[in-house]
């Protein structure tokens, strides 16, 4: 009869937390985040190291597959000082990649890939095209089977990190239905990746041509399991993204108000003016629902509840880093216009995160039919 | 009873029961949504019952200590109680600035005398308190009190009027912050709080009719009226941070109060019930996808303010700025209720122009005067607007505006 | 080649404009708008007769029936000033229900009835019903014909004035088709007519139950012109409103500036305070943007445009004057809850306002459908 | 020409003849869409060209003094072509501080050798000018303004910064403020006003990169820079109110500006056309009813800024409040642009992350980029927030905040 408690946060994810905190802040300062810009990978390989030191890849792996067994919740502790901290690594993509794998990979493939993912091997995720939809079932990239081998053909969009990637999983069409397929980096060559250009500019992103590329049939993930993985895959995407949102709101807001309490014009410090103290409060009590919202998906996200939850996080939070990065550019007044103002990094940042699996408005829509219908 | 405290489940079940097995049913009036809209002698009467039954089953000011007629229980079991009572959409306790303001204050700060004098029947509903802060011309600016408090020996003479005091022609007490002095270099200063009885003499609490068209609050006039000394509280001169203290109870950032709910709140539930009691473009307002939109937001609204306080409760998850959800939480809640009959009003087409006391009235027209009713929190005890200040400068650290005297 | 102005505004239109305004002014300052609140009829009878002495009943009647032969658009300029002062009079239905008859009556009906309507005869629509749906077209009322006489049944809801009208205009289903009906006030017993509570206290409003009225087969409009009629009615009843809530609007911001110039809170003049300035700003530009929308729908409203631009006029309309409201009883603070307070007035007129003939959202969706598809 | 006015609409018809004829064709590069946005030297070559064919061809400054390089016609000829010129989605006019501001402010006040001077050059595009209001210290608070200029003889040596200087680089003129008396009661004194040459020694102007990652403003230097009194505009000390005069000319509230558009706006028709061409929930996006509404309020805004304009001209529909249209234009032109860029973002979906430079970019990337210098708008030329105390203040009779020094 005990109520249950809407939000559960253990010692470990406390502990996680302040871990993941310390580190995201040590290692990526914002100098440092506008270094990795300038370079072509985007992200430290010397800190990707250390995260998989740190046992992070492997969080929400079993023990049996070199994980350490824990769940969602704990990768959420993660992913939010990430999020703060603008590091752009592959963690999501490679964490992400292992729950679909977990999901609907055979017993074999389990044993041979989720091992290597535990122990940092980067792996990117081509689950997007050229249409930009959101329904991951929108699949246009074809499979032929020829006995053993697969031959795929189709273009593959928005792959993040797909250069440096080890191993690739790409989503295509199969027989009619939608298949997830497993592809080693070096079935591909070079040439098939093409850099995009994308509004933030922390991210490496590609589009893949997968014309010619060949795997053995053995690659495919369990076509009987395929359709409940996506679906879960949709539900811990829009986690991550809703986590890496709130943490990037916070510093966000941090930002402007470090602005507001220092700069001065008309003789006062600009946040003492109240169309810009105002909107301030709107931005934190915005973010501190958008927060609410997140831990609470993280309890429940793998219960009844949790598709409910984690949308309501992920429209929550995607509404709120926009709408802070907005007004930090705007609350900077020319300073804010120009590059070298950071606003811009987390308006960028809040473009690319709201304009994955699905804006705040599409995912009012599926609340609506969860909560109204 | 405080040695041995009761299972938690049990207790949970038992006061299910009770509530269940005690609760009214429905009456043949409107009832009021809070203290604020007492406006007949029948809703006091009905009311003040309420509450005296809810406390002599033990389920009020059950943290309270004993011996002023509490039960010395952990705060647990109270909200156990408070959540069931709101729960089950019982009627609320209607000495709510007894319960909420005057109470905590008293047990904080309040002489062995005013505690053993008022508790218990403040709990019981004995005796109903008001409060006399606000004035006239001063409404949001406590700290510019002007009603005079002139000392002749050992009593203070007293002149001027306070406004908003809800029950004031209940009230056997007035929280009275008064200007004692002056001639002192900040307004802040010369202010002092006074426990003020309400049947003396020279003072004259007279109702005001509210824009629902109905009485909820007096203006309370001061003409002469003679209050002794012993009924001040703090020290004289130091009113402004009694004041303060008392606020603290109410914008909920402490605790200390003593329970059951004050509020008959209106849930988003009842909305979306309404919505599918209604009809838009031809079709249930439910199926049309901006009432849909709508409706969401209004859920997620109110699901953050539950999450929000269950956050609350973990300090790790609030450790930047611990004071942030608490000090949101009046904000946010009033203009979320205001919303919410804004909304329900809307859901209504042509008929939401009707009001309460036509027999075509939806739901007895209760909709669009919930939405003027609402303006009394995003009004009183501080306007929306300064709470935003409150929050921007204590919470954010943004600095105030420059002080112009 | 000339291009025609988005908005005309003709000498005639500037006259009727400026003693509209000074009657209303002069008639209907908020002390006797407070008056009329707790008379019976909840108007001044004879200022009603004033305005039928100065013709403005029959402005839109053509001169044949007595009217001056003039337009809506000159109509229009009588409203805002009625809206803004508060004034309630049976004038807009009275108005609407002469256009009804002009654009569906029989040669003969308008003979009998639009002269009686120009000289100031109150005429009352009875086009609701229980449903409150602001279809014109959901009607349950029945009338059955029987020889020269037609029988009525059913209810009325929400007829304003129908105390003291001399006619009413009725819609019934009459062989399942809308039919529009002319009852003379005398054929309704005063036990047929229920006063209602209505959150607008200036008016006065009453359901009307029509079981066993008779009126004469003649009474009925033409049929094949009642469709049209009811849809050039729809667009009418939104002009007028607009007017009405650009008035209301008006003089609902009047109130507040006055408030916010002259209240002082923390030693400063609570105008100065940004969050009420900034309000007062977006106000003004809403209703700024109101009332260029509402001269151009009086410009073009018996044009093809006309029906966008009458539907934006209402949805701007409404909206900006129920915010001005909501904004005026918030701004006034502890005083703007009490009734002395006139913010009440504006917010509970603005409220009667919107839900005529559809709010925002509703003429937004058919705005849709004209613009987008 | 001025004697014998041209027939309206044969006018009309020859502009639009003329503009049909001569508008350039799709450029291999992205035009910038407003003068702050000029990142490269073919975008600036590109569009001093066109600026002068457009005035060679008579459609610039039309309403300016023959004497000095205009036509001596009335306004409304001027009207027809820049309408006209807007209409057919013509490259806007580059030399927009000369034609708006520096232009008038010297037919205004300056003297006949600058009008002989300066005119026709600003007209023909041969002289580029740029404003040095701003500086980094003190941006919206102009009065602040701090570059100092030292009187020595007959010169001023000028040292400081400005900042957002558009087209420093390649302008030959700037419109200067700056402080020639630092010792005056009011920081409002003490300024002086300068047209001031660029191509002195010891002025430095410094391109700034934008969020955009892209150019289009200078940090502009003055280091010991020697400008000559004559170059005063107005009388010394008295810079405040001539730069007051100019901004006048900007925000609309008064005429004199030579025409010709100055940005090439996005219509929300184009963002329809977008809307036409993306889809939402595998239906077109044009069929989202969320999509819809947001769609229909951004047409209504854009609806209503040109009735404004409508209403505007009619003297007995805006009587109440004259200034109130013409001083609202800038923050709502501003605020709508930038929804504009942003709602066209969001119509996307996945592909909204694609940025300018990308084949997968949704018209060039065009989008985003749009919806990021529309901040320049909400934040140049007084911010919308200032906008509105502006509005509040002068239109509304809102008093200021108590002045703190």
């Amino acid at each position: 009869m005990n109520t249950r408690r809407d939000i559960e946060f253990s010692e470990e994810q406390q502990q996680l937390l302040e871990i993941a905190e310390n580190f995201c802040r040590d290692k990526s300062p914002v100098a440092a985040v506008r270094t990795q810009i300038e370079v072509e990978d985007g992200f430290d390989t010397g800190i990707w190291k250390e995260m998989a030191d740190l046992g992070w890849l492997g969080i929400a792996i079993p023990e049996e597959f070199g994980g350490s067994g824990l769940g969602m919740g704990e990768v959420v502790t993660i992913a939010e000082p990430l999020g703060r901290n603008l590091l752009a690594t592959p963690f999501e993509a490679t964490t992400l990649a292992a729950q679909l794998i977990l999901d609907a990979g055979t017993d074999a493939q389990k044993s041979d890939w989720l091992p290597r993912i535990a122990e940092g091997s980067i792996t990117a995720l081509a689950l997007s095209e050229e249409h930009g939809d959101w329904d991951l079932n929108h699949v246009t990239c074809e499979a032929v089977k020829n006995g053993d081998t697969l031959t795929l053909s189709g273009t593959k969009t928005l792959v993040t990190d797909a250069k440096r990637a080890e191993i690739i999983l790409a989503s295509v069409k199969l027989g009619g239905k939608t298949a997830l397929v497993l592809i080693d980096r070096s079935a591909l060559a070079d040439s098939a990746l093409t850099r995009e250009t994308v509004i933030d500019e922390t991210r490496r992103s590609f589009r893949i041509s997968l014309d010619g590329v060949s795997v053995p049939a053995a690659n495919v993930l369990n076509a009987a399991k395929t359709q409940s993985a996506l679906a879960r895959h949709h539900k811990l995407s829009c986690l991550l993204l809703s986590a890496e949102a709130c943490g990037g709101t916070a510093a966000c807001l941090n930002e402007t108000l470090e602005y507001l309490t220092t700069r001065r014009q008309f003789d006062r410090f600009i946040g003492s003016y109240q169309s810009l103290k105002h909107t301030a409060v709107d931005i934190l009590t915005g973010m501190e629902a958008a927060r609410s919202f997140l831990y609470h998906a993280a309890t429940v996200i793998e219960e009844e509840d949790g598709e409910t939850a984690v949308r309501m996080a992920k429209a929550q939070s995607s509404e709120i880093f926009s709408w802070a990065g907005d007004r930090a550019i705007q609350f900077h007044g020319g300073f804010g216009f120009t590059y070298e103002c950071d606003a811009q990094l987390y308006r960028r940042r809040a473009m690319w995160n709201t304009n994955q699996h699905g804006d705040a408005v599409y995912h009012r829509k599926r609340l609506a039919e969860l909560l109204l219908d | 009873m405080s040695e041995t405290l009761p299972d938690i489940e049990a207790f949970t079940e038992e006061v299910r029961d009770w509530v269940t097995k005690n609760k009214p049913g429905k009456q043949d009036f409107l009832l009021p949504q809070s203290f604020m809209e007492v406006g007949t002698d029948q809703q006091f009467e009905f009311l003040r019952d309420w509450q005296n039954k809810v406390y002599e089953a033990g389920y009020l000011g059950m943290s309270w200590p004993k011996e002023y007629g509490g039960r010395s229980m952990p705060q647990e079991y109270q909200d156990i109680a408070s959540r069931e009572l709101a729960r089950q959409k019982t009627p609320f306790m209607v000495n709510t600035i007894g319960l909420n303001w005057a109470g905590p204050l008293i047990l904080h700060m309040g002489s062995e005398e005013q505690k053993k004098a008022f508790i218990k029947k403040i709990l019981s509903c004995e005796e109903i308190w008001c409060q006399g802060f606000s004035e006239p011309d001063h409404g949001s600016d406590l700290g510019n009190a002007q009603l005079k408090a002139e000392r002749d020996g050992k009593d203070f003479i007293c002149n001027g009027s306070k406004i908003w005091t809800s029950l004031g022609t209940y009230a056997k007490h007035m929280i009275l912050l008064a200007r004692t002095d002056p001639n002192t270099n900040s307004k802040y200063e010369g202010l002092t709080f006074f426990l003020n009885p309400m049947d003396i003499e020279g003072v004259d609490p007279v109702p005001i009719k509210k824009m629902t068209g109905e009485y909820g609050f007096c203006q309370t006039y001061f003409d002469n009226a003679r209050i002794s000394e012993d009924c001040i509280i703090g020290k004289e001169g130091e009113g402004w941070q009694v004041a303060m203290t008392t606020l603290m109870f109410e914008r909920g950032a402490t605790g200390g109060q003593a329970g059951g709910h004050s509020m008959m709140s209106t849930t988003i539930e009842e909305v979306i019930d309404l919505a599918k009691r209604t009809d838009r473009d031809g079709a249930c307002s439910t199926e049309d996808p901006l009432i849909r939109d709508e409706l969401v937001k209004l859920i997620m609204t109110s699901r953050a303010m539950g999450l929000n306080a269950a956050r609350a409760r973990i300090p790790a998850l609030v450790s930047e700025r611990p004071a942030s959800i608490p000090m949101s939480g009046k904000l946010l809640g009033s203009e979320y209720a205001k919303k919410l009959g804004e909304v329900a009003t809307s859901l209504q087409g042509a008929n939401a122009s009707y009001y309460v006391g036509d027999d075509n009235a939806i739901d007895g027209g209760r909709w669009p005067r919930g939405y003027l009713n609402a303006f009394s929190a995003t009004i009183g005890g501080g306007t929306s607007q300064i709470q935003k200040n409150i929050i921007g400068e204590r919470v954010l650290g943004l600095p105030k505006p420059p002080r112009t005297n």
